[in-house]
């Protein structure tokens, strides 16, 4: 399995990029951030969504990417784990072309964890057998280990007496941390969220909320879109602003409290 | 005139009777198992992007649902025949329901497939899993579960309709009924143990996939089991929704 | 009484099975013709009532009669002991001979070679009643009417069937070139006009209208119209 | 191999079967409309005892085979000195099944009514019948119209089995030309493309208004 | 057909007792209140929903009962109703014993009139059919004075124009208001209101509560479940605070300016 390392004109970035260590099995090592994207342009039909949008993402690093609804945030994450194929410009995800038409999907997903707003829990199956299913079937790992993984991962959101539970069974916030157990359980190198929280009351808000400030705390590179500007300005090492399909902004937390265009203002007097 | 029903007449046929049944649930179980199998890859493939292929299943769907068994019976024992392919009669009469079954099977399956949520395939797809994994796990499981009740009366009604391979000589419960009452002279009596027959098989088969349910289905009996213990607090019962209407007449 | 019945209501209502050639069946505008349906258009006739053809299948024609839905069978039906007890027959206005058929190349003489074989009849006739018992080991497969069986026999579903040289010969005409002969007769028997037990005036009257129609040769000429020869001698008995 | 010819005639002779075919149907889905309703109304009812025999009946008779029905029908009316006509002895054993089965439809669509339609009825002193004939039925009529021409499908398709006792309607129409010129694929083809024909529509029009219902009820 | 009326035992209670004057031609003038609970249980399954409530209402008299989710508002209005059979305890409506197992419902019906958050609007009829259907089939008036009342009880609720409407062409305060006409065409001695505007927009809300206001000061006899404080505190003669099953207090307006007890203390925190 030979992946196209493309080792693209380095740009420059305001992020920490770490040398990658040890690494998966099947990735080579690379040195460049883990996701890139690079002048991005997407399209449904007549309605142009991305409007060239480039940023990296370094390992350990944790971005949150906020704006308004319908500026592209979620269909630029959705690009990243190539649910959407893109019309112009490059993604790199850990060395793996994205937009090659080639790419291997299997091992592209193996290094991206993804978790939407809705949680997609498969209901016919209990949480374990939730998180088992791509362990034993993708990963192919024997029953015992992979129940091991299952395990630690559902300790990790807090959630393993819930193990043997139905999703209909758990409330939304356990059903959503769940749902990021399960992505855990691959060990992806970087974890993609989608509005993890939008759906929740605010007190299960918190528990997601929880969950995910560990996971940074542990060194899980991450790329958040959220409303939850607080959660973002406490946690997140840079913050993306999204406007219209384009980069408006970029900048570390601080950002939000002296926005540099109007725009990012506007968004920030209407959302707090 | 008054006639005086006489079932004694019948008591030395039982075991035609309970022979024919046996056929009768045997034609039954044979074509169900192959029909799902057969109706779930027709549902794939009317989904499929190709659109020959789902031109043709559809095709082959809307025309099975809209002619009566007993001509598609008729067409495939002799039609068959007359061209050159011959097959004894269980086999035609299996064939007859597994392809009428399947249609139906099809139709109930992919309707149980369309309400799969796109969102579920698309974290499938981002853990990794293959397509046919998916397929498998995340599409066909569910909706099987789901539809799972329109199939069992679609079961019910396949056995009432292989009633018709009598007339094509298999020698099922119907065929042995019109030549028990041929030989007894007693037809009113004959059919109505018949009925009784029948009726004693639907009952076995409603049982049996009731059985099969629980046990393939965990999920259904956990969550009640659990609901039942936890909260004691009366539930407002659920909204029955219109029964799904099948048939192979 | 049945006999004034029919009288009161003008037609007599005669159950006959359409799909049994040269006995009965539909022609090609799909009228019923045959040697059974024009001796009910005589009875009627001579009755001096309308005829109603009552169509039934083949296994129906004793329930049909103890329905109440006919006053008489004029269906082929052969005289037998077990149906005697249940209805009234006539003396005998024709016959049949029932015999196994099969394609020249396979070897049969007896019931014995049958075994292990499938052969093809019609459900709930003598051919049934006398194959089922006689030819242990053998495959009945058993059809609705005479035509199913000739279908089925056409187009090859079985090959060896039990039925009359007439059936055979509708066989022959259809299936060109399989050769069907007839490999040994299993009984002749005489028809018999069926009606319901207890009705002496009627069956009193038939029987004369028989004797009389086979003397004068009508039901001779009926027969022979259809089935290309004379009715056998025991049918035809001395005066 | 071809002996006899397919002919106008025969031709002829199947589309004025298919009228009785339509007959029979007819007959059918009145009588069974008629008889469903009782049931549906039985299945409803705030007597145990009638709610229990409308669902033992729906049990019973959805057990068995129509094919049976028909025989015992036949078969049994007139033993007991019933001399009826193949129509009618056809069109009563389908208005004991369609009965059945349209009671279990119609119930379900009552069923589906939202429980307040009832409670709003009833704190404005309508009387229960009153309820269910102004208020409910009218609502469930919408309702129910797609099963119920799903279901017309079927009772056109059963029709057929009225064939085995001796009723001339298509498919009987099909054995009688079949066995004067043996050429069961081209006739049956031709019954079932008939058949087709008068289905087929039906099953669009029942797809459709299923479709445009839930669409409204999104 | 003979009403039970029993006279309990009276009970002194806060409110103004006003006797019956005309009254309809079935019910007997009786000296009591419209309106009499007492010690009523109400259970479903394991769960007590009303443990010994007992309050009256007088005729002409506007109360006002509010509590938090659960405690068994909607409960007490149904069982006035006789929607929900009592377990223990009386209540009596207009002389006629509503607990009683051989109560005449659709005289009961006549003297009540109620209000549910959802319209329950018959879909299927215009607004004028709506208001037409009981008159016509129970008070078998004709048609021409039954259309009548049909326009007098429109113009009341502002929606004489509306008539030929059908409820899925109206806001949801019109549907509101054409439900609290329907109620009001049958005349009845006591309307009964469960939470009329808690799906409603503020402003929608408005034009409900006007139209409930306006019936107060003609002089209708009502009870309310309400959550708006400010309306319930304005309009109504009495509150009635409800908490876990019980009347825990009752008071005229002033009341929710000094709460006695900690529970209502608590509940008015949360709500305002
Ligand atoms: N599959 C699709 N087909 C067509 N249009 C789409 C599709 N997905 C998204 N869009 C359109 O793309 C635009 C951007 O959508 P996107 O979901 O990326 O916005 P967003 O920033 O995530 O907004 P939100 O905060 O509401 O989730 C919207 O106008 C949307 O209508
Ligand atoms: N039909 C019913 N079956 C079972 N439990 C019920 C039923 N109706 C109400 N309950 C239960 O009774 C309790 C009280 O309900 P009720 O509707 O009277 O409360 P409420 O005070 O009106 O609350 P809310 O402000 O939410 O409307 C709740 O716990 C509810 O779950
Ligand atoms: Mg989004
Ligand atoms: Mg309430």
């Amino acid at each position: 399995m030979s992946q196209i390392v493309n080792p693209l004109p380095g740009k420059l970035h305001s992020g920490l990029v770490a040398t990658e260590g040890g690494g998966s099995i099947n990735t080579a090592a690379h040195p460049g951030p883990i996701v890139k994207l690079d002048q991005v342009y997407k399209s449904f039909g007549a309605n142009q969504v991305l409007k060239g949008v480039s940023f990296e993402v370094a390992k350990g690093e944790m971005i949150a990417i906020i704006g308004a609804s319908g500026s592209g945030k979620s269909t630029a994450l959705r690009c990243i784990d190539r649910l959407e194929v893109i019309d112009q410009g490059s993604i790199e995800v850990c060395g793996i072309r994205v937009d090659s038409p080639t790419v291997d999907l299997k091992q592209l997903r193996l290094e991206v964890g993804i978790v939407f707003q809705s949680y997609n829990l498969f209901p016919h199956l209990t949480v374990e057998e939730n998180i088992l299913l791509a362990l034993r079937h993708v990963k192919k790992l024997p029953r015992a280990e992979a129940h091991q993984v299952a395990l630690r991962v559902l300790e990790q959101v807090g959630l393993q007496e819930k193990a043997a539970a139905y999703p209909e069974q758990l409330s939304g916030g356990q059903q959503q941390r769940v749902a990021i157990a399960r992505s855990l359980a691959m060990s992806p190198k970087v974890m993609l969220f989608d509005e993890v929280t939008s759906a929740l009351d605010p007190q299960l808000t918190g528990e997601v909320l929880r969950v995910m400030e560990d996971l940074a705390a542990g060194g899980m590179t991450m790329l958040l879109v959220t409303h939850e500007m607080a959660f973002a300005k406490r946690v997140a090492d840079r913050i993306i602003y999204m406007h219209q399909g384009k980069v408006w902004e970029v900048g570390a937390g601080e950002m939000l409290d002296a926005p540099k265009t109007p725009e990012l203002k506007a968004f920030l007097d209407n959302g707090l | 005139m008054k006639y005086a029903l006489d079932f004694s007449t019948l008591l030395p046929y039982w075991p035609v009777f309970l022979n024919g049944a046996w056929l009768t649930l045997k034609m039954t179980a044979v074509a169900v198992v192959v029909g799902v199998a057969v109706g779930t890859l027709v549902a794939f493939a009317k989904r499929s992007q190709i659109q020959p292929l789902s031109r043709i299943c559809a095709a082959y769907i809307e025309v099975v649902r809209n002619t009566p068994f007993l001509v598609q019976i008729f067409l495939l024992y002799f039609g068959l025949a007359s061209i050159g392919i011959r097959m004894p009669t269980f086999a035609a009469a299996v064939l007859a329901m597994v392809i009428n079954i399947a249609a139906y099977a099809a139709e109930i399956i992919r309707a149980g497939l369309e309400s799969v949520p796109k969102g579920q395939i698309e974290a499938a797809e981002c853990l990794g899993l293959s397509k046919w994994r998916i397929g498998w796990h995340v599409m066909l499981q569910p909706s099987i579960e789901k539809v799972y009740p329109a199939l069992t009366s679609q079961f019910l009604l396949m056995m009432q309709a292989s009633a018709m391979a009598s007339q094509i000589s298999a020698e099922e419960l119907t065929a042995i009924a019109n030549t028990v009452q041929s030989d007894t002279f007693r037809s009113l009596e004959t059919y109505i143990v018949v009925a009784a027959l029948y009726l004693a098989l639907s009952l076995v088969i409603k049982l049996v996939t009731h059985v099969l349910g629980e046990y393939l289905f965990r999920r259904r009996r956990v969550v009640r089991q659990t609901a039942a213990r936890n909260s004691r607090q009366a539930v407002r019962p659920p909204t029955a929704s219109i029964a799904r209407q099948g048939g192979a007449a | 009484d049945q006999m004034d019945d029919i009288k009161k209501a003008g037609k007599v209502r005669v159950a006959i099975a359409i799909g049994t050639p040269l006995f009965s069946y539909a022609d090609a505008n799909l009228q019923p013709t045959g040697s059974d349906v024009d001796t009910a258009t005589e009875l009627a006739k001579d009755l001096g009532v309308k005829l109603e053809i009552v169509a039934i299948t083949t296994a129906a024609r004793i329930p049909t009669l103890q329905a109440q839905r006919a006053d008489l069978v004029i269906s082929s039906l052969s005289i037998t002991e077990e149906r005697a007890k249940v209805v009234d027959f006539s003396t005998p206005y024709s016959a049949i001979t029932i015999m196994v058929g099969a394609p020249k190349d396979v070897k049969i003489a007896s019931y014995a070679d049958l075994a292990g074989k499938r052969i093809g009849l019609t459900r709930a006739t003598t051919n049934d009643a006398l194959t089922t018992k006689e030819a242990k080991g053998a495959e009945i497969m058993r059809y609705e009417d005479d035509a199913t069986l000739i279908t089925s026999v056409v187009t090859g579903q079985v090959d060896i069937f039990s039925s009359t040289p007439s059936n055979m010969g509708e066989i022959n005409k259809r299936a060109a070139g399989k050769n069907f002969e007839m490999k040994f007769s299993q009984l002749d028997s005489g028809l018999g006009i069926t009606m319901n037990k207890g009705e002496p005036k009627l069956k009193e009257w038939i029987n004369a209208w028989v004797n009389t129609n086979l003397h004068n040769g009508k039901l001779n000429t009926i027969y022979k119209k259809y089935h290309g020869r004379d009715l056998p001698a025991n049918v035809v008995k001395p005066v | 191999m071809s002996f006899g010819s397919f002919t106008g005639t025969h031709l002829l002779y199947l589309f004025t079967s298919i009228w009785w075919t339509l007959v029979l149907s007819a007959v059918a889905f009145a009588l069974g409309s008629i008889g469903g309703f009782g049931v549906m109304l039985a299945r409803i009812s705030p007597r145990r005892w009638l709610r229990w025999a409308a669902l033992a009946y729906i049990e019973c008779i959805q057990g068995i085979p129509l094919l049976i029905l028909l025989f015992i029908v036949y078969f049994g009316l007139s033993v007991y000195g019933y001399s009826l006509p193949s129509l009618v002895a056809a069109g009563i054993a389908m208005m004991v099944y369609v009965s059945a089965y349209l009671g279990d439809i119609w119930r379900g669509c009552i069923d589906a009514m939202p429980k307040p339609q009832w409670e709003a009825a009833e704190c404005l002193a309508l009387g229960r019948w009153q309820t269910l004939r102004l208020v409910i039925i009218p609502q469930a009529v919408r309702l129910s119209l797609p099963p119920t021409v799903g279901f017309l499908v079927q009772i056109i398709k059963m029709t057929s089995l009225a064939s085995v006792i001796g009723f001339v309607e298509l498919t009987r129409a099909g054995q009688i030309i079949n066995n004067s010129i043996f050429q069961p694929f081209l006739i049956f083809t031709i019954v079932g493309a008939f058949y087709f024909a008068l289905c087929y529509p039906l099953s669009r029009w029942s797809e459709a208004m299923e479709r445009k219902l839930n669409v409204a009820n999104r």
